[in-house]
């Protein structure tokens, strides 16, 4: 029996004391691409933080466990828990800009990350990420390796940032809002490409999003959130074509369609 | 009609070591009053840069814009307050654009107290455009880093349209909101625009809303503007090479 | 499927408002410090300047709790009065320098362009100026006194908060919230209050509380031009320096204001950092 | 980049006169009088006339432009004069005593950076916890020492106890230990201190966490980015730190019997030795405008988002 | 035991600094014949003994040949360090670069011409110069080979039981001189430094860094006192600190006051506790190591009542209650202005301004070291010092440099006819005995206006590790190194 590649169990996640996430249950398999929609503000991005161990002092799992490839991430230590992160599960921010050193070059960084999970040259590090770079149609690879996160635009940080994770390969990816500060023919890119890694690595991706577009054409699941809750969670067609509950519904009505012709 | 914003001839290089990255390459346009122009284009093109040259966040190298027909490109900083009482933007990285050390409620009044409003007062109308916006009044009390994305981007906006701005610069303003949330803002921007007039530069990357919101929408590209004209126009009719690209991608 | 698991529950991590608590807790042992300062006269165990030669060099017992100096003079007593001088005039100087200082710096940091040049090199010349001679001359253009020691040292040493202050305006006047609070139609003065100062105070703050233990130093180091305390003032920094040569037979000359001085510099640093951290959000509630 | 020096080279020469002649009207109107300063020194009795002569002799007689304008006159010749108390060349001089002088302020920086930046990070990882009470409360001390105390306790210790080190002198390695660590310890309170709290700071952007989130060791979040961050307020404080002690610090080097500027300094200043202070003085000068021309490079390197160009 | 050459003698002193103008050895430049004498390099002619009797050294005698004129034989066995036998001629090469460059002698000496003749020089003086002998005693006199000069590094070739081989501004090297003309030096090599901070002096003795010691603060005398590893040699000096009364006051022109100033200062305690012992109680001028010095002079008993009472008859009363008399007015306040690089004058300021104001005189302690400055403005009632009042065993020089009108050091414009007759006097007097007499009737009469108030006289003390021998203070501070230095 194969390992499930994370398990949430009953998950409720505070904030000072005050429970933002209730009692949420979750399974991935290997290779599964589950969406996370959802109202803003109703725990996406705490439950892929609290996965990552990235909480902060200001939030705790209070109660639950939380497996990723059978081991509990809430449980083990800080440097299995490093470990992981990079290989074993990365993380695409909501907001890349952000979460880049700012008085570093990206190249720099890029070289960091890897070089801290396996022995490798600065040259490979840079001719990957120069690969990945024009994939998502960022050319000029080499101007980007040498720039400040300040001197790229909204967008251009964005992409690093989802080179940056999936450059490792990890074998489950979170993926929060990675898209949305893109245009769409870059976020088409972005989606095949995450697609092709999933095909080639056989990497679970959870993706929050927005976009119902983006879940229905690549989640295999979806879960639905709102206030903290797991309102719905099931196959994405049965979900977008024939939602159960209210805000599922409300959800899926208010997507703008595009009128061609 | 009478133009809110005329932009002439805008440029913008910025230098990196020794190469120049010319961002904005003398693009012309104007918005109208009540209109919502819509500004899209790929990733990198010099969206956001057009955005900061026209609040003059950044000192453009060249061109001349006019606000309400009164050139604002060399105005003094006395001057240029005043010219923030009728344009406001909502920046791209929403989290960024709030001071660390101030409360929420503190960031969105601060305008209004700037324009004279007792803080009372202000307070009440922040709690408002924070409610029009979906967030609840705790909200006002919280530190930007204490909230989620989404609801920093509301906060944002809330901060923007607190002051009924006449020109609102919306750099991608939802695109971290679910689409309910989303639509609840835009119908919010709709009502601003019918009840006052309000103008709109509404930069976006989302396709199908910019169809269904804006007047008009241009295409930038590498700095330019390449196509302009109705969404529908341009969404079903596409000349640009790069804007057939845009639209074949929309999922 | 892997087997139902029990629930395992964690502990929340409360934050007690420890910060706020540290706020009142070093305020009230500050405040204490001051009045002790203020009422000193009034808390004396023995008139601080009564010289009794006959009693002099007593090692501490249950009559002079902190002993005598080589007048006989109680050191318990001249260290209360001492906490007089020499703590508001080193607290004056201080917060002098990192007003006009960082005022200075925020200035020039913040308008940037020729006139931050011209200010810098200005301050470069002061920075670069040896102390001494603006310490003679002030002392003798203005004549000896505390005051005029404030005055001297105030003179040389504003650069650094200068300095420092300009560091960190050139490093946050690009962030997006400055540029939002610009938008919000803020005036430079509020946008420098508001916004700049609150987030570069750190650096400040820690450098400006731990002037004061360095500035008590030069205080006293000053009296020998002239300048600052004369004698029989109690001041800990010359009450130290002038019992220098009894530290191997009567240590406790130069002990007792050593002491003080580090009960005040460690009061006024607490302070300072718990005052950083109640300005700063991340670690508040 | 090379323009930019140049043109902060330049900006030396303003730097100079003003310091100069700022020294030179101070010392001049403010101060008593060089030939007095000569001959009271020891008690000797001498005549006005002897004075008057001397004052002749060493121009002291002529309005203090015109001293100026004869003393600036013999630097563009390179002429720096000769002392009055010494009646040694004050080039050759000041210049013998720099090497102790630097040598010391090189030790006495390393020193305080290899202190204070480890104990930094760790109060501040460790923050509110016992390591960090423990570290705050030994730079506390550190801080409310003055420089005589640390030294005389040092010897006490290191030199009379243990025998380690010897008292003063300046031969060999050992003897710089003593002295470099009184200054050190002053100044490791200090950064130590500021380090904690730029840290602290840094720690709490979301840069971190970004890096934490690839799995990056802490270790290295720490020295390579954080502390990168940290160091614009470290570099600030370096600079003028290295800028005072360059200067001399006349109590140590007495003290420890260092044959420095410091101490050459002070005699000359309290015996009212122009030609020497004025040597003093350009020699500072000189020493803060590089150390802030390279600060300001720095700060380019460890921020690039400041921009030199903007400031010259 | 070992042999001399292998005996190295460390000593760490205070007074060899630049800021006491006496580095290098050239006695010819300001008072570096000071550091010439004092580590043996140099020799005068004559020479005091510990009364401050004057004798001969490398002289055999003089004689007075009349008032302007003496002759002075010379030792006929006196080399210089280099071989070269001292006769006449290089004596007067000597004096007469001397007088050339110097800037005391010339105004001391008054010399007019020089002849030498063998083994004696002829030196005849502008005026009469009674203190002509004494005069040549200061270390300025050192004869020094002037064939061999004076080298870059301020080395000069003395006739002195040393030879520097190394000279800075804070060390000197010496070794034997093999070419010495009295007993053979006991110790080889000696190392002279400059340990100006009294702390790290301490230190540095009782680190076994150095083998002796000179200046130490008075606190660390204490470690050695009682201490049988350490041996220490005093003496007092004719350094006495004294406070000079300015004239120009309103206040000190007061005789009431400057009388209850007098009486109200606590010699006593300020010796023994402040100075730990180390200082003798002052009366007048000059210690009793010399004839006309020590009780000789008298002064008003320390008696604080008395003060009172001199001070309430002349009508100074405390009319606020504040502890501070007034009289018309005026409070009774005086600005007492000193300096700290002596470390006993701002013991004596605070020990004064404690004891004044129990007879209700305000002091204002004004210690600085740039004194100078005040001194030029003027606007002080007292200015204390220290100052070596008879370098040359005589005291006329004190008198003219003091209590004589315009003279350089009568900071306080003090005046009285009958002391400059006196002084007029002793110039021209060169009978010793009359000229002691005359000295201690003006030191009297200066004391009876309480012109000057001498508070103590300093006690040299060396301190050494117990086996230096031949190593002891002189009253005249000028001899320290000398061929009888041993160590055991
Ligand atoms: N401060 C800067 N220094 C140097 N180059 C910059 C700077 N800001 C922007 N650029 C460059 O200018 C170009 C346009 O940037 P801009 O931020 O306007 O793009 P954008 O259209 O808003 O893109 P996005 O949709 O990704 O936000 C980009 O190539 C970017 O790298
Ligand atoms: N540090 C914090 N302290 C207190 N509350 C917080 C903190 N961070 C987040 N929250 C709250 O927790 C809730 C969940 O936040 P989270 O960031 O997970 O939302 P999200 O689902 O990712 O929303 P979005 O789509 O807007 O990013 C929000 O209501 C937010 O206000
Ligand atoms: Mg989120
Ligand atoms: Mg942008």
């Amino acid at each position: 029996m194969q390992q499930p590649l994370l398990e949430m169990q009953h998950v409720e996640i505070s904030y000072d004391g005050k429970p933002t996430v209730f009692d949420f249950n979750l399974q991935m398999e290997l290779g599964e691409i589950l969406g996370i929609v959802g109202e803003s503000g109703s725990g996406k991005s705490t439950l892929i933080k609290a996965t990552m161990g990235l909480l902060g002092s200001a939030g705790t799992v209070t109660r639950g466990d939380i497996y990723v490839k059978g081991k509990n991430v809430l449980d083990i230590q800080n440097d299995e828990l490093r470990q992981m992160r990079g290989p074993e599960m990365g993380m695409i921010f909501q907001n890349c800009g952000s979460a880049l050193c700012s008085i570093r070059t990206i190249g720099d960084q890029l070289y960091e990350s890897m070089e801290q999970h396996r022995a490798i040259k600065r040259a490979a590090v840079d001719l990957l990420a120069m690969q990945l770079f024009e994939k998502i149609n960022l050319p000029d690879g080499e101007r980007i390796l040498k720039s400040y996160p300040f001197e790229l635009s909204g967008g251009m940080n964005q992409r690093v940032g989802i080179v940056m994770a999936m450059i490792q390969k990890p074998d489950l990816l979170f993926a929060d809002e990675p898209t949305s500060a893109l245009d769409v023919t870059v976020q088409a890119q972005v989606i095949r490409e995450m697609m092709a890694m999933r095909k080639e690595f056989g990497s679970g991706i959870a993706i929050v999003t927005h976009n119902i577009g983006v879940v229905s054409y690549m989640a295999d699941k979806v879960a639905v959130m709102h206030q903290g809750h797991l309102v719905e969670y099931g196959n994405t067609e049965d979900v977008i074509n024939n939602p159960q509950e209210t805000y599922t519904r409300k959800l899926i009505q208010a997507v703008p369609k595009i009128r061609r012709r | 009609m009478s133009a809110v914003l005329e932009v002439r001839n805008l440029k913008k290089a910025y230098q990196k070591g020794k190469t120049e990255i010319v961002a904005v390459d003398g693009i012309s346009f104007e918005i109208n009053k009540g209109e919502c122009l819509g500004l899209v284009g790929e990733s990198g093109c010099g969206k956001s840069t057009t955005a900061k040259l026209i609040t003059r966040l950044t000192a453009a190298d060249e061109g001349e814009i006019f606000l309400n027909g009164k050139e604002i490109t060399h105005v003094n900083t006395k001057e240029l307050r005043d010219v923030y009482k009728d344009i406001q933007m909502i920046f791209q990285m929403p989290l960024d654009s709030f001071n660390p050390r101030i409360r929420l409620g503190e960031s969105v009044m601060e305008s209004m107290i700037n324009q004279g409003m007792k803080r009372r007062q202000a307070k009440a109308r922040a709690q408002e455009c924070l409610a029009n916006c979906g967030l609840s009044s705790d909200f006002a009390d919280r530190y930007p880093h204490q909230v989620s994305g989404g609801e920093c981007q509301r906060a944002s906006i809330a901060r923007a349209i607190a002051n009924k701005p006449s020109l609102l610069i919306c750099d991608e303003a939802t695109s971290a909101l679910d689409v309910t949330i989303q639509s609840q803002i835009l119908k919010l921007l709709g009502q601003f625009q019918q009840k006052m007039g309000m103008s709109c530069l509404l930069i976006c990357h989302d396709l199908a809303l910019v169809q269904e919101v804006c007047d008009r929408v241009m295409v930038m590209f590498n700095g330019r503007i390449v196509e302009e004209g109705t969404p529908d126009e341009i969404i079903m009719n596409p000349r640009e090479e790069y804007t057939k690209r845009l639209i074949d991608s929309v999922l | 499927m892997r087997l139902e698991k029990s629930i395992t529950v964690r502990k929340s991590k409360l934050h007690k408002d420890q910060t706020t608590i540290k706020l009142y807790v070093f305020s009230a042992l500050v405040v204490v410090l001051l009045l002790i300062a203020v009422f000193a006269s009034q808390l004396v165990p023995y008139d601080p300047y009564q010289q009794d030669l006959g009693k002099a060099l007593l090692a501490p017992d249950s009559n002079h709790l902190l002993g005598t100096d080589r007048y006989g003079r109680d050191l318990l007593s001249r260290v209360i009065m001492g906490a007089q001088s020499t703590i508001f005039s080193s607290l004056l100087l201080v917060a002098i320098i990192s007003v006009i200082g960082t005022s200075i710096g925020v200035f020039c940091g913040y308008k940037g362009g020729k006139i931050d040049s011209i200010i810098m090199r200005i301050s470069d010349v002061f920075l670069a100026f040896p102390g001494m001679v603006f310490a003679i001359a002030v002392a003798g253009v203005l004549g000896g006194g505390i005051m005029n020691a404030v005055v001297a040292l105030a003179c040389i040493s504003w650069p650094k908060f200068a300095r420092l202050a300009r560091g960190q305006v050139l490093s946050i006047k690009n962030m997006p919230y400055i540029s939002a609070a610009k938008l919000s139609g803020s005036k430079p003065a509020k946008i420098i209050f508001k916004h700049l100062l609150p987030n570069m105070m750190g650096p400040i703050l820690v450098t400006a509380t731990l002037d004061i233990g360095t500035m008590m130093m030069e205080l006293a180091g000053l009296s020998f031009l002239g300048l600052g305390a004369m004698p029989p003032i109690a001041e800990w920094g010359s009450m130290m320096s002038n019992g220098r040569s009894m530290l191997q037979t009567s240590p406790w000359v130069i002990l007792a204001p050593g002491c003080a001085i580090f009960i005040t510099v460690m009061l006024f640093n607490l302070l300072g950092d718990t005052v950083r951290d109640v300005l700063d959000p991340q670690t508040k509630k | 980049m090379r323009k930019y020096i140049g043109k902060r080279l330049i900006q030396l020469i303003p730097i100079i006169l003003g310091i100069t002649l700022m020294s030179f009207t101070l010392m001049h109107t403010a101060t008593g009088d060089a030939v007095d300063a000569l001959y009271d020194n020891s008690g000797g009795g001498v005549t006005e006339q002897v004075k008057a002569e001397k004052r002749a002799e060493l121009g002291l007689d002529q309005p203090f432009l015109v001293q100026y304008t004869n003393w600036l006159v013999g630097i563009a010749t390179g002429d720096m004069g000769t002392s009055y108390i010494s009646n040694q060349p004050v080039f050759e001089t000041f210049v013998s005593k720099l090497p102790a002088t630097i040598y010391l302020t090189l030790t006495s920086i390393l020193a305080t950076v290899v202190i204070s930046i480890p104990f930094g990070i760790l109060a501040a990882v460790r923050q509110n916890r016992m390591t960090d009470y423990l570290i705050r409360g030994m730079s506390f001390i550190g801080n409310s020492m003055p420089g005589f105390f640390v030294s005389l306790l040092l010897i006490y210790f290191f030199a009379l106890k243990l025998k380690l080190f010897p008292v003063m002198g300046n031969d060999g390695w050992q003897s710089i230990c003593l002295p470099t660590l009184t200054l050190a310890i002053a100044m490791a309170a200090k950064y130590t201190r500021q380090v904690r709290a730029t840290v602290l700071e840094e720690l709490n952007k979301d840069y971190v966490m970004g890096a934490r989130a690839r799995g990056v060791r802490e270790m290295v979040i720490l020295w390579s980015s954080v502390l990168k961050s940290a160091m614009l307020t470290i570099v600030t404080l370096l600079a003028l730190s290295i800028g005072s002690l360059l200067g001399g610090t006349a109590i140590i080097e007495s003290i420890f019997m260092w044959d420095g500027v410091g101490k050459l300094a002070v005699d000359s200043i309290m015996a009212r030795d122009y030609p020497m202070i004025q040597a003093y003085v350009i020699w500072m000068a000189l020493i803060y405008v590089l150390v802030n021309l390279l600060t300001d490079i720095l700060y380019h390197y460890l921020d690039p988002r400041i921009r030199l160009e903007q400031e010259g | 035991s070992k042999s001399s050459d292998e005996k190295v003698f460390n000593y760490g002193t205070v007074a060899y600094s630049v800021s006491n103008s006496n580095t290098g050895l050239n006695p010819h430049n300001s008072y570096s014949g000071w550091s010439t004498v004092r580590y043996g390099v140099g020799e005068t002619l004559f020479k005091f003994n510990e009364k401050m009797e004057l004798e001969p050294w490398l002289a055999t005698g003089y004689e007075q040949i009349d008032e302007n004129t003496v002759k002075i034989n010379l030792r006929d066995d006196v080399k210089f360090s280099n071989g070269k036998k001292m006769t006449g001629e290089s004596v007067k090469a000597c004096l007469e670069d001397l007088v050339a460059v110097h800037d005391r002698a010339p105004k001391d000496l008054q010399i007019k011409s020089i002849t030498a003749d063998g083994q004696s020089v002829t030196i005849i003086s502008e005026n009469k110069v009674p203190g002509l002998i004494s005069y040549l005693c200061d270390p300025y006199g050192a004869i020094i080979d002037m064939e061999a000069g004076v080298s870059a590094n301020k080395n000069v070739v003395g006739t002195g039981p040393y030879v520097a081989t190394a000279v800075s501004d804070t060390e000197i090297n010496l070794e034997a001189n093999a070419n010495y003309w009295g007993s053979t030096p006991k110790v080889g090599k000696v190392n002279v430094k400059s340990i100006t901070d009294g702390d790290t002096l301490t230190m540095a003795l009782q680190s076994g860094e150095i083998d002796a010691a000179q200046g130490l603060p008075y606190a660390s005398l204490k470690l050695f006192q009682d201490n049988k590893d350490y041996t220490i040699s005093s003496t007092n000096t004719s350094r006495v600190y004294q406070a000079c009364l300015n004239y120009k006051s309103a206040v000190i022109q007061d005789d009431a006051v400057r009388k209850a100033m007098a009486m109200a200062m606590d010699k006593n305690g300020f010796t023994s506790v402040l100075l730990q012992g180390n200082g003798t109680p002052a009366e007048g001028p000059f210690p009793s190591n010399f004839t006309f010095g020590g009780d000789k002079v008298k002064t008003a008993d320390y008696d604080i009542e008395g003060a009172k009472k001199v001070l309430e008859a002349a009508g100074w009363v405390d009319t606020d209650g504040d502890g501070i008399r007034e009289k018309d007015g005026q409070r009774l306040s005086i600005n007492w202005l000193t300096y700290t690089s002596r470390q006993e004058l701002p013991l004596l300021a605070e020990s004064v301004q404690a004891s004044y104001k129990q007879a209700g005189i305000e002091v204002i302690v004004n210690a600085t070291d740039s004194y100078k400055d005040f001194l030029k403005a003027g606007n002080y009632d007292v200015f204390a010092n220290a100052f070596v009042t008879a370098p040359t065993g005589d005291p006329q020089y004190y008198f003219t440099t003091h209590v004589v009108d315009g003279s350089d050091y009568n900071k306080g414009s003090y005046h009285n006819d009958k002391v400059e007759t006196l002084v007029g006097q002793l110039r021209n007097e060169f009978d010793k005995d009359k000229r002691s007499d005359l000295a201690i009737q003006i030191a009297q009469q200066v004391v009876n206006d309480n012109a000057y108030i001498y508070a103590s006289y300093l006690k040299m003390s060396f301190v050494m590790k117990k086996g230096v021998t031949g190593f002891s203070a002189h009253p005249s501070d000028y001899y320290e190194i000398t061929a009888d230095l041993d160590m055991n």
